[in-house]
């Protein structure tokens, strides 16, 4: 399915593969009765066998274990190891030989033990590599396996490393690997330090030293080690509390960027013109859509730059969006202002033909948006929360767009004929605002800012045809919630309701959130009928 | 202050209503608002601030029973403001409001400020835009408001005649199958006018009667409200120093001036204020 | 003078219908009251012939028909738009649900399987007397009136109007469905109540059954129909009238709008449910699907096709709106979207007053 | 300047206007007077687009105008303070005078000419109040703000004293006098305030059931005649 | 027309299951077309009838009633939910026909007039399960069951839940979530498992529905847990699905089904070879990208048993085919010569356990020796019988 476009990425797989191995081949040889455990069809004595290629950190063995998590290694049907190259040809890492790959030679099955495996026998090799991020990753990794037979190599690389972040990381791989096996003093100091990382990974070896054997004697003899592992665990406890807090406020802002993404447009289309737009959501499909296509050109035309495919979409999915928008303006919606219940009717009609036209366009199926390299993956604070890169981006990108349409809005003239529009048509006309070029202009915009919501809401979750169904009702409340016309009203509803969903979820659950968080809208209108930020007195009315 | 008194009104006027539509809005009765001391209205140092602003500052007034009260003002004097404050519509900041002598309006809803005696015709004409002529006057029409009398009810012959008299009062008896939505906006003066006797209320407040009405059409109306004066109780607000003097004769005028009470007396008194003159009728 | 006031009156303020009005509803009752008829006296294959197909059609529109009606009577008369009837609809198929789901069990203590799933030996307090047909009922009556009297109070008497009304209906179904997806909440979660077998000890699938649940449906409509009317025609619908156009201006000739909508309100919600109850044992399950926004906006739309504020109109929309849908689904299955939103989107453009106000421009420029 | 020829007008089937012709020239003030609901503010609706008339033509400095929009007429120079004041309520005082700027361009309408509040003094003391918190004289006063800072060549009123007070009636009678008196503008002054009206006008034309049933000089207006149209 | 059998596809073309199951409406048309190319069933050509139900429950039950009385279908392919098929079966049963459901599901069922082509819990869940639990799938300690709120996995958790209990996990070491439908912000949710996993080697059991598997699945991506760390093992994630997803983070993650595309065996070779060329030929949308499941390989073989045991009753009455479907057996894509089992109306199947790859397939890292038989009443939820 996917052949063509990981075909460029495959290319610089086997490139990164082939490079170090033509200097490596002139270099060491592996033994062929270390090979010999990967040929076995016992995970167990593959598992050795990897071992043992970790241990020799040489770049030959290396290049075995690479090529194992790449699956170029075979296996020929007597027993001999293979790493494939290019042209039909393998690599013979016993012998050196570039031969002709043998018919009936089978790839080497790689599943999550294996590659477990291979991780950690990699990353003792790592734990030198020139690269600190690869380092600091690969002791990462080591902390996890709590292994007293790591704590040479572990203690070795500690003195020759100087990155203050990775030298930290390497005392508590040391700890947790010495907590064990090392002598009083030392599990003594690594609980403190395993205490002071935090790390609720440590909890349950450092639990489990405080619990009594079988024999009613403590697992961890000593009362001062047992000790320290106590108030480790309290300072774990306490760090966790923290991390929850700092998670839940953050996971608030993002959903609450998330709602307020999708609700902008609606902010203008419905909260200004008036119109109850229930292709709203349609049109942010159509901006996810767009970046689909944008990607796919990206793929198919500049490959290089695919990275950069989410900048290009941006434009293009707010041209598209906007025009569509405008081209709906001024077939069907502009012949029904004054009448909002009727544009709820036709923008329904329009919403299941938008879906529809997707659906047979690109299939009822999802499509897939990937998240560009630079959007992938997440920083890692406090130990052990991650903030994703995704989320963080789209938080700053809601806050731009947020920005830009308030100047619009406030800074041109544009948003004062749109509300005077709404507020009076019929004199607005009269005092000379040219009624339907604003009209499209304003749906145009709305409909541009759902679009670029879409290519936010691409790089969370799924595009496809319902899509838009997904964020309509949410939308419609956010910009409900807020008082409708009132952008600023609209901003702290979908950060309300994002931070409230979010700190109610670890309670209750994400269903019961969810619900609380619909009657709480319920209960909240009681209060404010005319939502967050109404506009009092006489003009109300 | 009492506020028990709040629900006794209703009911006797519901009994009022069941015990036949009377015939006529002329005849004066107090429907079981305590006039003893000959008022009907007493405002004491009523203050409404909107967002800082006082658009009516420490307002004292009373109402005689069956007065006929002119109230002028420059704009944004709060005439409005105050007229609001009497119908509920507007909480005031402080002060009180009493119907009589012991019915509070301040802790009222507007629908029981209207059902105890109190209507209201508004300064920009508000109608019912989609029922006809007819239906506003019926709606209008003083019988009990209820949920399930409304439901049951049906005009009787009495009451279909009084429609028929006001809209010929009205001018209207030819439009009246029009909607109102319809009306010019002299015509909507008229039919406002005309529900707000339809309501038969003991007391009536007038925002600018008649404006966008020919002098004919003024003049016209003065002699309605002369006709009603010492019937009820009347507040009427207007800027046109003709028909005011029209309808005043003899009586108090009342100006206000950004939220207060600023001079009161005779229409001739009022004139020659020099105040007035100053801020209101300009030299 | 007295000549004159005789003739006036509100826009034809006397009896329900005209009398041409009142013989077009009979001769289409009647119509539609014979269809189970040929159904049962004439074979398969016969000219006369009407395929429990078309019978079981036509039933299940009938009960969209009258949540139709209840929702135009709240939003045609009184201009409250509720995009959560979906919430009174399930609700009173649930009632029934219930009824069904245990009167169709050898004995109505044995619980459903989605009880046994959550290992529950014994029907929760809610599910008390349901095995009762007219227990069943009343809750069918009582569940839906009574929710939507407490919501409307709260929501009325705050003064909560036009989309912030809309919305928090539909903020409140959406939270019921979702409350009605979970296992725990004890309604068979997303699957709901299927496999009914029995209805007051008759079998549901008999066609003798069928049609008697049809004829039901047909009645509990006319008399929507005539109720709603009733209610309409009265003076209380020409309040309704006014606060939907002017609510405040209401307040100050002495009405309180909020018993007037609190009332109509309750009767749509009430109306709704036993147009629910019939669908259930008609379609044979019931789900929180029935509670989905969809479901709600769909159900606005019928009336807006049929005609808002006519009460024909609803039923007439609801209807051609089924009945497309069902043939454009059979005939057109992978383009009918395109074809019923080209439909939704006409009609706002060229009938904006629905079906009837088509019909109504006819039949007056027939006379003109 | 602005030429009305033989309009006729219908709301639905009722026909409103019945063959009006009249004309308003610049630097002359015209009061359009009629009992209520004779039409006055059906004709001036036509004058603005924002009625359709069925027949007839309006033209406004020798162009036809009946086919183009109201925005369009603003663009040309027309500017009207309707019945009612139809104040952007939701809008604050500020906005609602810039509004009445629209046609120019962005950059001339960005400051509003002090002139406007030294006739109208309130209004400045209000900017940032929303225009519906407005009493109702306010508004007016708003109203006529507005149609005045488009500066335009013919000026629309549609009864500007109803609801204010008398001394500022004062001072709008001095400024449509002033308008009048530098002689650029048109006027078309709808008014039942009949001494108002006299006092100003140079012209006018009285309506009647949709029809022109009076016209003249100023002299004519205190005539039988006009009276026996104006009175019930 | 005469000379017909008419074959009833009932499958969602709009709404939200449109996305699952719109594929199956595909292959059942292909396989119509492979069938009417040999020369049909008893030398008749099949004729599809195609209705769409709109992912409306209700609906599903008119369109089976149209699909029988009014067309007059002699056998029903369709549904996906276990509401819709809830929905449709007093139909079937009333009207005395059959339907061919291909997904699978969570048991507790059995009716006479519906043969379940998809697996049974017992044919996907268990194993998957016990998988994770040996030491080759990484001795999971802990588990996580996420699904969706609803009944399948509802079912199948508690199905789990008795059945890691009887392999002595203990209650505090199980943690059970569910979110709404349509879910699709699961930051907390994945913070969560993360929390979880620090307790212990931890598996995921997924049963998230439709399209909230990839907001959670680039949300796990996104936060880091890597196979290695934590596996999710899914039961409602094919190759489909995956279609939608940026599988480059989900390498390793599993996935627990009968058939997976990259079964190597000439039957699939053959199967995948036809249904690419069919997208084609039909210009299906992204056609190039096609790519056969779980559920449409069930349609597959679903409908060439019908069609044998049709030959072999020598008609289309729904008893004698019922009768004559006891038995049959067809040599499935998945690489089996499959039964159907001679009592349940379930097939027996091989169960596949496979790790998702870089390129959206599935390397199949355990199977099952031999096809198994189905258990439609789970021994975990009340002791194993009907109610
Ligand atoms: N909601 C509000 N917010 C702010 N200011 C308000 C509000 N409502 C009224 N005002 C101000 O209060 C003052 C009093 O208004 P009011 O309408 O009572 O005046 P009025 O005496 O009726 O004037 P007019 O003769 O013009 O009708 C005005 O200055 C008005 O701008
Ligand atoms: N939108 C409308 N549809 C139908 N008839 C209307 C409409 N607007 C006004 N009319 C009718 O047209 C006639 C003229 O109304 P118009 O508003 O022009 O009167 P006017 O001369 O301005 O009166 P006034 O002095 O009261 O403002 C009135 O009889 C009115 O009822
Ligand atoms: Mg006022
Ligand atoms: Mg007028």
């Amino acid at each position: 399915m996917k052949s063509i476009y990981p075909s460029w990425q495959r290319l610089l797989l086997i490139m990164l593969l082939i490079l170090p191995m033509h200097a490596v081949m002139a270099l060491d040889l592996v033994e062929k009765t270390i090979l010999a455990g990967l040929a076995s069809d016992n995970n167990n004595e593959k598992i050795e066998s990897i071992t043992a290629l970790g241990q020799l950190t040489n770049p030959g063995a290396a290049a075995i274990l690479e090529a194992l998590g790449n699956d170029k290694v075979f296996v020929t049907t007597d027993g001999t190891i293979l790493i494939s190259q290019d042209g039909g040809k393998a690599y013979d890492p016993a012998t050196g030989n570039s031969i002709d790959t043998p018919a009936g030679a089978d790839t080497i099955t790689i599943n999550n033990r294996l590659r477990r495996a291979l991780q950690a026998a990699q990353a003792s090799a790592e734990l030198y590599s020139p690269s600190a991020a690869v380092r600091l990753a690969a002791v990462m990794r080591l902390q996890k396996e709590a292994d007293a037979s790591r704590s040479p190599i572990i203690s070795k690389a500690l003195e020759k490393e100087q990155d203050p972040q990775i030298k930290q990381a390497l005392k508590i791989a040391l700890a947790s690997s010495t907590i064990k096996g090392g002598d009083t003093a030392a599990r003594r100091q690594a609980a403190f330090t395993l205490g002071e990382s935090g790390d609720a990974g440590f909890r349950p070896i450092l639990a489990a030293m405080l619990q009594k054997d079988a024999n009613g004697k403590f697992n961890e003899p000593e009362n001062d080690v047992r000790l320290a592992a106590e108030t480790a665990i309290n300072q774990i406890d306490r760090h966790q509390t923290i991390v929850a807090w700092v998670g839940n406020i953050f996971f608030g802002i993002s959903l609450g960027s998330v709602l307020l993404l999708a609700a902008l447009g609606l902010a203008i289309t419905f909260g200004l013109m008036g119109i109850i737009n229930m292709a709203h959501g349609e049109l942010l499909m159509i901006g996810a859509y767009s970046t689909y296509v944008v990607q796919s050109l990206f793929k198919a035309y500049l490959p290089g730059m695919l990275d950069w495919y989410l900048v290009a979409a941006l434009p293009v999915a707010f041209l598209v969006t906007a025009l569509v928008g405008m081209a709906l303006e001024r077939t069907v919606i502009r012949w029904l202002y004054g009448r909002p219940l009727e544009t709820l009717l036709a923008t329904w009609g329009i919403s299941l033909m938008l879906m529809q036209a997707v659906r047979s366009f690109f299939g009822a199926q999802n499509v897939e948006v990937a998240n560009p390299s630079w959007m992938s993956g997440g920083v890692t604070v406090l130990g052990n929360l991650v903030l994703t890169y995704n989320r963080m981006v789209i938080i700053a990108f809601a806050l731009c767009v947020v920005g830009i349409v308030w100047l619009v809005l406030n800074r041109t003239r544009l948003g004062l004929f749109v509300r005077a529009i709404t507020q009076n048509r019929r004199m607005a006309d009269c005092v000379g605002v040219a009624t339907g070029k604003i009209d499209m202009l304003a749906f145009g915009l709305g409909a541009g800012i759902a679009g670029l919501a879409g290519v936010a809401l691409s790089q969370l979750s799924n595009v496809g045809p319902d899509l838009g169904r997904g964020y309509i009702v949410d939308s419609f409340m956010v910009v409900v919630l807020g008082g409708v016309g009132q952008l600023a009203g609209t901003v702290v509803a979908a950060m309300g309701l994002g931070m409230l969903n979010k700190f109610i979820e670890p309670f209750w659950g994400a269903v019961i959130a969810k619900i609380a968080i619909l009657l709480f809208i319920v209960l909240f209108v009681q209060k404010r009928p005319q939502g967050l930020f109404a506009p009092k007195g006489r003009s109300a009315e | 202050m009492t506020t028990s008194h709040t629900t006794n009104p209703h009911s006797s006027n519901s009994q009022d209503a069941s015990a036949g539509g009377e015939a006529s809005y002329g005849r004066f009765k107090t429907r079981g608002v305590d006039t003893t001391h000959g008022a009907i209205l007493y405002l004491e140092s009523i203050s409404v601030v909107f967002d800082g602003f006082k658009a009516l500052n420490d307002l004292s007034l009373d109402i005689g029973v069956g007065e006929l009260r002119c109230i002028i003002g420059p704009n944004g004097a709060g005439k409005t403001t105050m007229m609001d404050v009497i119908t509920g519509k507007t909480k005031p900041t402080s002060g009180t409001a009493f119907f009589g002598q012991s019915i509070d309006l301040t802790k009222m809803h507007e629908s029981q400020i209207a059902d105890i005696g109190i209507g209201r015709k508004f300064q920009r004409p508000t109608v019912f835009e989609q029922h006809t002529v007819f239906e506003n006057l019926e709606l209008a029409m003083k019988m009990n408001k209820g949920v399930k009398s409304t439901l049951f009810s049906r005009l009787s012959g009495e009451q279909r005649d009084k429609i028929g008299e006001t809209l010929e009062l009205l001018r209207l008896t030819s439009e009246y199958q029009r909607e109102a939505g319809l009306l010019s906006h002299g015509q909507k003066q008229w039919l406002e006018i005309g529900m707000l006797l339809m309501q038969e209320p003991l007391l009536l407040l007038l925002d600018e009667p008649v404006a966008g009405m020919t002098d004919a059409e003024t003049e016209r109306t003065g002699e309605l409200l002369n006709d009603l004066r010492g019937k009820h109780s009347l507040v009427v607000v207007e800027h046109d120093m003709d028909f005011v003097t029209q309808i005043a004769q003899q009586g108090k005028v009342t100006v206000l001036c950004e939220g207060s009470v600023l001079a009161e007396g005779t229409m001739a008194q009022v004139q020659s204020d020099e105040r007035v003159i100053e801020v209101y009728l300009g030299r | 003078m007295t000549a004159l006031s005789l003739n006036l009156r509100p826009r034809s303020m006397d009896g329900l219908f005209s009398p041409k009005a009142w013989l077009a509803l009979i001769m289409v009752l009647a119509l539609f009251a014979s269809l189970p008829i040929l159904n049962l006296s004439f074979p398969e294959g016969h000219a006369l012939h009407v395929s429990s197909y078309a019978i079981s059609l036509i039933g299940k529109f009938t009960c969209y028909a009258m949540a139709a009606l209840a929702l135009d009577l709240v939003w045609g008369y009184a201009g409250i738009l509720s995009l959560g009837h979906g919430l009174f609809f399930a609700l009173g198929g649930y009632g029934m649900g219930m009824y069904l789901m245990r009167s169709g069990k050898a004995s109505p203590d044995i619980v459903p399987d989605f009880m046994t799933f959550l290992s529950w030996k014994s029907y929760p307090w809610f599910w008390s007397y349901t095995e009762h047909f007219w227990y069943a009922l009343l809750l069918i009556l009582l569940v839906p009136g009574l929710l939507a009297f407490i919501f409307g109070f709260f929501a009325f008497r705050s003064r909560i109007k036009g989309v912030y009304f809309s919305i928090i209906t539909q903020a409140l179904t959406f939270a019921a469905m979702l409350l009605f997806f979970r296992n725990e909440t004890g309604f068979g979660g997303n699957n709901g109540f299927t496999d009914f077998k029995r209805i007051l000890g008759f079998d549901i699938t008999s066609p003798q059954t069928r049609a008697v649940l049809y004829w039901a449906s047909l009645l509990a409509l006319t008399s929507a129909l005539i109720l709603g009317r009733a209610i309409t025609k009265s003076k209380l619908g020409r309040v309704l009238t006014a606060v939907r156009d002017a609510e405040s201006r209401l307040r100050f000739l002495g009405y309180e709008p909020l018993g007037f909508k609190l009332f109509v309100w309750t009767v749509s919600a009430m109306i709704c449910g036993v147009a629910g109850a019939l669908y259930v044992p008609q379609v044979g399950i019931i789900n929180p699907g029935e509670m989905s926004t969809e479901n709600s906006i769909e159900m606005v739309i019928w009336v807006a096709t049929g005609g808002r504020g006519t009460l024909i109109g609803p039923i007439i929309g609801a209807g051609v709106i089924n009945g497309l849908k069902t043939w454009f689904t059979s005939a057109l299955p992978e383009f009918w979207l395109y074809a019923l939103g080209l439909i939704f989107v006409l009609v706002t453009l060229f009938l904006p007053q629905g079906i009837v106000g088509l019909i109504r421009r006819i039949t007056r420029q027939d006379k003109a | 300047m602005l030429t009305v020829k033989n309009i006729d007008q219908y709301y639905g089937s009722s026909h409103t206007l019945k063959g009006v012709s009249m004309d308003v020239k610049r630097g002359e003030c015209m009061a359009l007077l009629g009992r209520n609901g004779v039409g006055k503010t059906t004709l001036l609706k036509c004058l603005m687009g924002v009625e359709n008339i069925r027949s007839g033509s309006i033209s406004f400095e020798d162009q036809e105008i009946s086919q183009f929009k109201p925005h369009m007429r603003a663009a040309l120079g027309m500017a009207y303070v309707p019945q009612g004041r139809e104040i952007f309520a939701r809008l604050t005082v500020e906005e609602n005078i810039l509004m009445g700027m629209a046609t120019k361009s962005g950059r001339q309408a960005k400051q509003i000419k002090e002139e406007i509040y030294d006739l109208f003094p309130i209004l400045k003391s209000m900017l940032h109040r929303r225009g519906g918190d407005l009493s109702g004289g306010q508004q007016q006063q708003l109203a006529i703000a507005r149609a005045l800072v488009a500066e335009p060549k013919l000026i629309i009123f549609d009864e500007p004293t109803e609801g204010i007070q008398p001394s500022i009636i004062k001072d709008i009678g001095r400024v449509i006098r002033l308008l009048r008196d530098r002689g650029d503008i048109a006027i078309l002054l709808c008014e039942q305030y009949f001494d108002f009206a006299h006092e100003l006008a140079d012209r006018f034309v009285v309506l009647s059931r949709g029809e022109v049933v009076a016209s003249g000089d100023r002299e004519a207006m205190d005539g039988d005649d006009v009276k026996r149209h104006l009175s019930v | 027309a005469e000379g017909t059998i008419k074959v009833g596809i009932l499958h969602s073309l709009s709404g939200t299951m449109a996305i699952s199951e719109t594929a199956l409406k595909d292959v059942a048309l292909m396989t119509i077309d492979e069938i009417n190319a040999a020369g049909g069933v008893m030398g008749k050509k099949l004729e599809p009838v195609i209705v769409d139900p709109a992912s409306n429950w209700p609906l599903f039950a008119e369109k089976a009633r149209g699909l029988i009385s009014q067309d007059k279908v002699s056998v029903v392919f369709g549904c996906w939910t276990s509401v819709s098929r809830k929905s449709v079966l007093p139909v079937f049963k009333e009207l005395n026909s059959l339907l061919f459901y291909p997904v699978q599901y969570e048991g507790q069922e059995l009716e006479k007039n519906v043969f379940y082509t998809g697996a049974a819990p017992n044919q996907q869940a268990i194993p998957a399960v016990e998988y994770l639990m040996s030491e080759d799938g990484g001795s999971a300690k802990r588990w996580v069951l996420l699904g969706t709120d609803y009944v399948y996995p509802r079912t199948t958790n508690k199905i789990l839940r008795a059945f890691l209990l009887s392999k002595g996990v203990k209650e505090s070491d199980i943690m059970e979530t569910y979110t709404p439908f349509g879910h699709s912000d699961y930051q907390t949710i994945v913070a969560n498992v993360k929390a979880f996993s620090q307790g212990g080697k931890t598996a995921v059991v997924s049963t998230i529905n439709g399209d909230s598997n990839v907001p959670f699945y680039k949300e796990l991506g996104n936060a880091g847990l890597k196979a290695t760390d934590v596996p999710v093992v899914a039961f409602s994630v094919g190759e489909e699905e995956l279609r939608g997803v940026d599988t480059k983070p989900l390498v390793g993650q599993m996935a627990a089904w009968n058939y997976f595309q990259s079964l190597k065996n000439p039957v699939n070779d053959k199967f995948v070879a036809q249904y690419k060329a069919y997208a084609k030929a039909k210009n299906l949308p992204n056609y190039a990208t096609a790519v056969t499941n779980d559920p449409m390989e069930a349609t597959y073989v679903g409908m060439h048993m019908w069609k044998q045991a049709v030959e072999k009753a020598k008609s289309t009455d729904t008893d004698k085919v019922i009768a004559a479907m006891s038995g049959q057996t067809f040599a499935a894509p998945d690489g089996f010569t499959i039964k159907m089992d001679e009592t349940n109306h379930h097939l027996h199947k091989p169960v596949y356990i496979g790790e998702v790859q870089a390129d959206g397939q599935f390397k199949i890292v355990w199977k099952t020796k031999a096809p198994v038989q189905a258990a439609p009443w789970s021994p975990f939820v009340n002791g194993g019988k009907p109610e």
